[in-house]
């Protein structure tokens, strides 16, 4: 008995006993690592071309719950170019495992930190697109950004600076993290 | 205050209502229910008379009712007590079936 | 302070006053009545905030704060709740009894708080024999239990029903017999003349309340613990056990009668605790002679709020007790306990005139003596705690 | 054989043996002297009930509050966790084995990451086994801490014993974010180490908590263990015999309160256990109160541990850098890893055809061994008595049903 | 207020022949309990403010609780719908108009039923305790010996014995 009146006097005065957060309100501040939907990386401004995704699917394999479904851009002779003309996830079946994150070879998915993602429509609505889920490389700055010190580096790595070389990129070099 | 003959009417009628329900009712309980309304039936008899007694001071029929509900509870206890005894030994409750005087 | 105190005696005279004189009775009863229910229920908004937040903060929890400053509107929004929910009668419940029920439960309860004197001459109906009557009152609401469990056709409602059946019985018979050493001593079975036989003060500071003799201390311990088990709280909420039977008897009801239930449940409270307050602690008299000046209602709610506070502190500390200790307990502890208190009390009568030098004080210690040691003795038989418990845990390498 | 009554009060349907959903027949043990006729009540404590932990129904035959037969049925959460097994590749399988027993997801990461170490002979770096023991007992403490409050909460108290351990628990949850991105579903471990190091500050945080929780288990055991209520109602109830636990194949602590001792951590020392210093509580009677305390004794145990831990873990590598993880086929073969988790003795059974995908992906979950005894704990005790027991016994749905 | 007399009057006769006449067996200890309740109701209108609640405390409280709970016990709520048996049902109520009906003749004929009420002085309950202690302590010991030994006769009756004779099967 003692124990449960000294929890509701002191839950008046010592933050320990009473850790509530009032949610809408005050906001609990996420730790750095924290994940939650995955979101595509384009670097400079254009979300379309510079786009790191290169459409390769190994993400679509790795994934367990098969979440993202890809379809490579056909250039006018219809070979496949490195850039994906569809890049549907799934956020009703994705289960922020972060196993895209680690297989990609390329850094071009990483995991977003904004989990207020509900919506109206079960179907429609959780099906984000291309355009949805890309995010500029500085906002991948501003919330990972130890992760994004590192990722840089590969980046730069894979990237010749005139343009993407054909060669297999670091597929050899590269380990998953 | 109505007149007294109307509750004795009242308590008349009840005893009749508690007799028809012990003759005819097989189910046990329904019979020491039928009792109970007879009691209650005389009791009234009792606190009219009592009320309708030119001695302002006596309550002897006010005492008479206690010591009547106390012993009519005290019947309905043991009277529970048997139907269960029997419940358990015929695994039914109507009186009807217990005709096997043997123990 | 006269004024104030009897402010509600004097609005009433004039609200009756209003009226023909032919009137006059039916509207004094009106008003008494309206007063009484508008009271409670109030105080019943309250004390269903007061336990949600209570209960929260026991808890390292917040408690509603959202309906209202300091969600203070939050019974308001459970009622409308309550009113909208749909009212769902099981399609093989026994219709009659299945809506009858929550009214058993409730009017007996609401009964029994007209009787308690709430403050100087501020009571609804003054009987002679007003113990007897709230009693009268406490066993018709067990057939509420009854209806309820068995009007749903549920198993679990109807185990719920016969567990709380059970419990009210075993416990009511503690309830009475504790009450019974308070008439004994003041030779009266009005609460009014209990009252007004508590009033006075010793030695011009502490109040002539019962609960400072000894036989009142243990007869006001007993009692409450009886009383928590006649009202269905925890340490002794068995019929609602949620862990075990879900809601008990009220598992069937959904919306407006769920809540009567709650009502019911709330209003035996408010009548348990006045009761105890008026038995032992004086009813509406102020602990010490230098705070008599507040009005007297303000002491008997006062109280009154003190109660219901210890019965939200017991309700978030303890577990519950299993129906068969909980039977053990009425039968092996409680029961003589409380004939041991009427012996004490009876001592007590009998040795008033020692008026020498070490006498109150030598009466008060004999009292309580004889009180204590079977009270070891009883503690010993039921408790579990002394002998068997030493458990010896090995640890290995 | 006893007639099947689905719903109570229906009309008794005809004769017929105790239909198990599998179509399996087995003669249900029941109390000498009490036939059918007799007043037997019988409850389902369905799978939608406030104290069975998950969706999980016992068929329970009363007579009077006592009862008399009760049959556990399980599969509502059933999610083909095996199956699934092996249609997906080793890394994939990862993020599903937190879904097992969705309380402590880091001791089933760590079981299945042995389990393929052992089938593929991987060797995991000093920093990664540290952090693996450290994430371990993190787990089983907040575990132990709630299971004391479901059980508290099982017996009435209004859910105050288990606010105060899911206060406890948000602490080590946050930790847990802060290193692996996830409160819950953290998919940290990797085959051959941890998936990323340490953030910078954790290691204090961790310690700062390791600091305060025996004031905390003190504060619990004053509410708790002197409670003469608690004691009265889980004091002989519910006993299981040493033997019977044995042959019954229950491990963790319901099998150490009986008396055995049997702690994996000390049988099998993997990872690096042997280093640390701890012992085993064992309890006398093997009841519910025993459970109780052997939980409670092994949380002191484990803060001893984390200290230990906490004082020398090494730098270096988080993960062998030879290990890969995408395309990881490892060689023909099978391996058993099992761990001591906090619900008892955890196992991974995989055999690998050479290929991407497991060929055969077997888990041995300790809550589904545990609730093989559920009936013979529950004979001859009232239905209250049958709810503390499953609270103790600290069954968690997903990983029983699997 | 001479309208009470006749209302609870009726309500307690109707009770009556609920109790006597439901099928359901719970249904007619329900109305076995409005019946007790209007006697309790007409005690008041006599002036027996005392007897009103000791019915209602000992009646309604205990007995018919009482009643329910042994109805639980042998299963006999369900009703197995006998109601009224046919046959000797009109010997019972044929016998029992016959005694109700003597009653209610000699009630109607009596003339010194008519008399008008005497003034009563409202027995106070401190007499009626000394009365009791008084000049019928004898009585009062009596009902408590009797009251003890009833409720030790029935637990023995009610006992249930598992072992010494099982029931036939």
């Amino acid at each position: 008995m003692v124990v449960t009146a000294r929890n509701f006097v002191g839950s008046y005065y010592d933050p320990d006993r009473l850790p509530t957060i009032e949610y809408p309100e005050k906001r609990q501040k996420l730790p750095e690592n924290s994940r939650s939907f995955p979101m595509l990386i384009f670097d400079g401004e254009d979300p379309e071309a510079g786009l790191r995704c290169v459409a390769c699917k190994i993400c679509e394999k790795e994934c367990p719950p098969q979440c993202i479904y890809i379809v490579a851009e056909r250039d006018s002779r219809g070979r496949a170019v490195r850039h994906p003309k569809i890049f549907d996830l799934d956020i009703s079946v994705c289960m922020a495992c972060q196993i895209c994150v680690e297989v990609c070879p390329f850094d071009s998915i990483k995991m977003d930190t904004a989990f207020e993602m509900a919506g109206r429509d079960r179907f429609g609505a959780m099906l984000l697109h291309k355009s949805e889920l890309a995010k500029s490389d500085a906002y991948f700055h501003s919330i990972h950004p130890s992760e994004a010190v590192g990722s840089d580096a590969r980046v730069e790595h894979i990237k010749k600076p005139a343009g993407r070389s054909q060669a297999a990129p670091a597929e050899a070099t590269r380990k998953a993290a | 205050m109505a007149p007294l003959h109307q509750y004795l009417l009242l308590s008349a009628l009840l005893f009749g209502i508690g007799l028809a329900g012990v003759l005819t009712r097989r189910n046990g309980l329904i019979t020491l229910m039928g009792i109970e309304l007879m009691l209650n039936a005389a009791n009234l008899n009792f606190i009219a008379f009592w009320r309708h007694s030119p001695n302002p001071e006596a309550i002897e029929g006010v005492l008479l009712t206690m010591f009547a509900i106390g012993v009519a509870a005290a019947e309905v206890a043991v009277g529970l007590a048997l139907v269960i005894a029997i419940y358990r030994r015929y695994r039914s409750v109507n009186l009807d079936e217990v005709d096997q005087l043997k123990g | 302070m006269n004024a104030l105190d009897q402010l509600f005696v004097s609005l009433k005279q004039w609200l009756v006053g209003l009226f023909p004189t032919s009137l006059q009775l039916g509207v004094s009863v009106f008003v008494s009545a309206a007063a009484i229910v508008g009271v409670y229920a109030g105080l019943f908004a309250i004390t269903t905030w007061l336990e949600r937040k209570g209960l929260a903060r026991l808890q390292n929890r917040m408690g509603p704060n959202r309906v209202g400053p300091f969600g203070l509107l939050q019974p308001m929004a459970d009622g409308i709740k309550a009113l909208i929910k749909e009212d769902i009668i099981p399609q093989r419940a026994d219709r009659l009894v299945h809506t009858l029920a929550p009214i058993v439960a409730v009017v007996p309860a609401i009964l029994a708080l007209a009787v308690i004197p709430v403050g100087q001459n501020m009571v609804a109906v003054d009987l002679a024999a007003g113990m007897v009557f709230f009693f009268a009152m406490g066993g018709v609401k067990e057939i509420g239990v009854f209806m309820a469990g068995w009007g749903s056709r549920n198993t679990y409602s109807l185990l719920g029903s016969m567990r709380g059946i059970a419990q009210m019985i075993s416990y009511e018979m503690p309830l009475v017999l504790s009450a019974l050493v308070v008439v004994m001593a003041v030779g009266s079975l009005s609460l009014v003349d209990i009252v007004n036989a508590q009033a006075g003060y010793h030695a011009g500071i502490l109040a002539r309340w019962n609960v400072f003799t000894p036989w009142g201390l243990g007869g006001f311990l007993l009692f409450m613990v009886a009383a928590t088990a006649e009202s269905n709280r925890t340490p002794f909420d068995l019929p609602e056990g949620e862990s075990e039977i879900i809601a008990g008897h009220m598992l069937e009801y959904s919306g407006f009668k769920y809540a009567l239930f709650f009502l019911g449940e709330y209003m035996g409270l408010f009548a348990v605790s006045g009761l105890a307050i008026t038995l032992f602690l004086g009813g509406w008299h102020a602990p010490f002679s230098f705070l008599a000046w507040i009005p007297s209602w303000m002491w008997f709610f006062g109280k009154l709020v003190c109660f219901i506070a210890l019965f939200i502190w017991l309700r978030g500390t303890l577990p519950r007790l299993r129906a068969d200790q909980l039977m053990e307990f009425a039968y092996k502890f409680m029961v003589p306990m409380v004939l041991v208190n009427l012996v004490a009390v009876a001592l007590w009568h009998f040795t008033a005139g020692w008026t020498f030098l070490g006498g109150g004080l030598l009466r008060w210690v004999l009292c309580a003596a004889l009180l204590f040691l079977p009270f070891l003795g009883l503690a010993r038989l039921v408790s579990k705690r002394p002998h068997r418990i030493q458990r010896v845990y090995r640890f290995a390498e | 054989m006893s007639k099947v009554t689905p719903f109570p009060g229906q009309a008794e349907s005809g004769g017929g043996a105790d239909q198990a959903p599998g179509g399996m027949q087995y003669e249900v043990s029941r109390r000498p002297g009490v036939t059918d006729e007799d007043e037997v009540l019988e409850v389902a404590v369905g799978p939608h009930h406030p104290s069975t932990h998950g969706v999980f129904r016992m068929d329970v035959k009363l007579d009077g509050e006592r009862i008399v037969s009760l049959k556990p049925v399980l599969g509502y959460l059933h999610r083909n966790h095996e199956k699934l097994g092996e249609q997906t590749s080793y890394l994939g399988m990862m993020p599903y084995t937190d879904r097992l027993d969705y309380f402590c997801s880091l001791t089933n990461n760590w079981a299945y990451a042995i389990a393929v170490e052992k089938l593929a002979g991987l060797q995991v770096p000093e920093r990664a086994e540290y952090i693996r023991i450290i994430t371990g007992e993190l787990t089983r403490l907040f575990n132990h801490a709630c299971l004391v409050g479901f059980l508290l909460h099982d017996m009435g108290t209004m859910g105050t014993p288990l606010m105060y351990a899911f206060r406890e628990r948000e602490k080590v949850l946050d930790l847990f974010e802060s290193l692996t991105g996830a409160r819950m579903m953290c998919n940290y471990q990797r085959f051959g180490g941890c998936r990323n190091d340490l953030p910078d500050g954790w290691l204090d945080e961790v310690s700062k908590l390791v600091a305060e929780f025996p004031r905390w288990l003190d504060e619990m055991e004053q509410l708790l263990t002197g409670n003469e209520i608690l004691i009265a109602r889980t004091e002989g109830v519910g006993v299981l015999s040493p033997e019977l636990a044995v042959s019954a194949g229950v491990t963790g602590p319901s099998l150490r309160a009986s008396g055995v001792n049997y702690d994996l951590r000390k049988v099998d020392r993997y990872g690096i256990y042997d280093r640390f210093q701890f012992r085993v509580p064992l309890g006398e009677k093997g009841d519910v109160f025993d459970r109780y305390m052997v939980r409670v004794l092994e949380m002191r145990e484990s803060v001893g541990i984390l200290q230990q831990a906490i004082r020398d873990l090494p730098g270096g590598p988080v993960i062998d850098p030879r290990a890969r993880q995408r395309n990881f086929m490892p060689p023909v073969g099978e391996a058993y890893g099992r761990i001591e988790a906090p619900k008892g003795e955890l196992g991974f059974y995989l055999i690998s055809d050479g290929s991407r995908r497991p060929s055969r992906f077997r888990v041995r979950a300790p809550s589904f061994v545990n609730l093989t005894i559920l009936e013979d704990l529950c004979l001859g005790h009232t239905l209250a008595d049958a709810v503390a027991i499953l609270g103790a016994v600290d069954i968690v749905l997903g990983e029983v049903d699997r | 207020m001479g309208f009470v007399f006749p209302l609870i009057a009726t309500l307690t006769v109707l009770g009556a022949v609920g109790a006597m006449s439901f099928r359901k067996s719970i249904h007619a200890a329900l109305s076995l309990v409005v019946a007790l309740l209007g006697i309790a109701v007409t005690y008041l209108g006599l002036g027996a403010e005392f007897i009103a609640l000791v019915q209602v405390l000992v009646y309604v409280g205990a007995v018919a609780i009482l009643v329910v709970f042994v109805m639980q016990l042998t299963r006999s709520e369900g009703g197995q719908g006998e109601g009224m048996a046919v046959r000797p049902a009109a010997l019972g109520v044929g016998t029992a108009g016959l005694v109700c009906g003597g009653l209610i003749s000699c009630v109607v004929l009596l003339p010194d039923f008519r008399t008008p009420w005497p003034e009563k002085a409202d027995v106070g309950l401190a007499r009626l305790g000394e009365a009791l202690t008084g000049d019928y302590v004898v009585a009062l010991e009596g009902i408590g010996l009797l009251l003890t030994v009833a409720i030790i006769g029935a637990v023995l009756i009610a006992l249930k014995r598992p072992n010494k004779e099982e029931t036939p099967e």
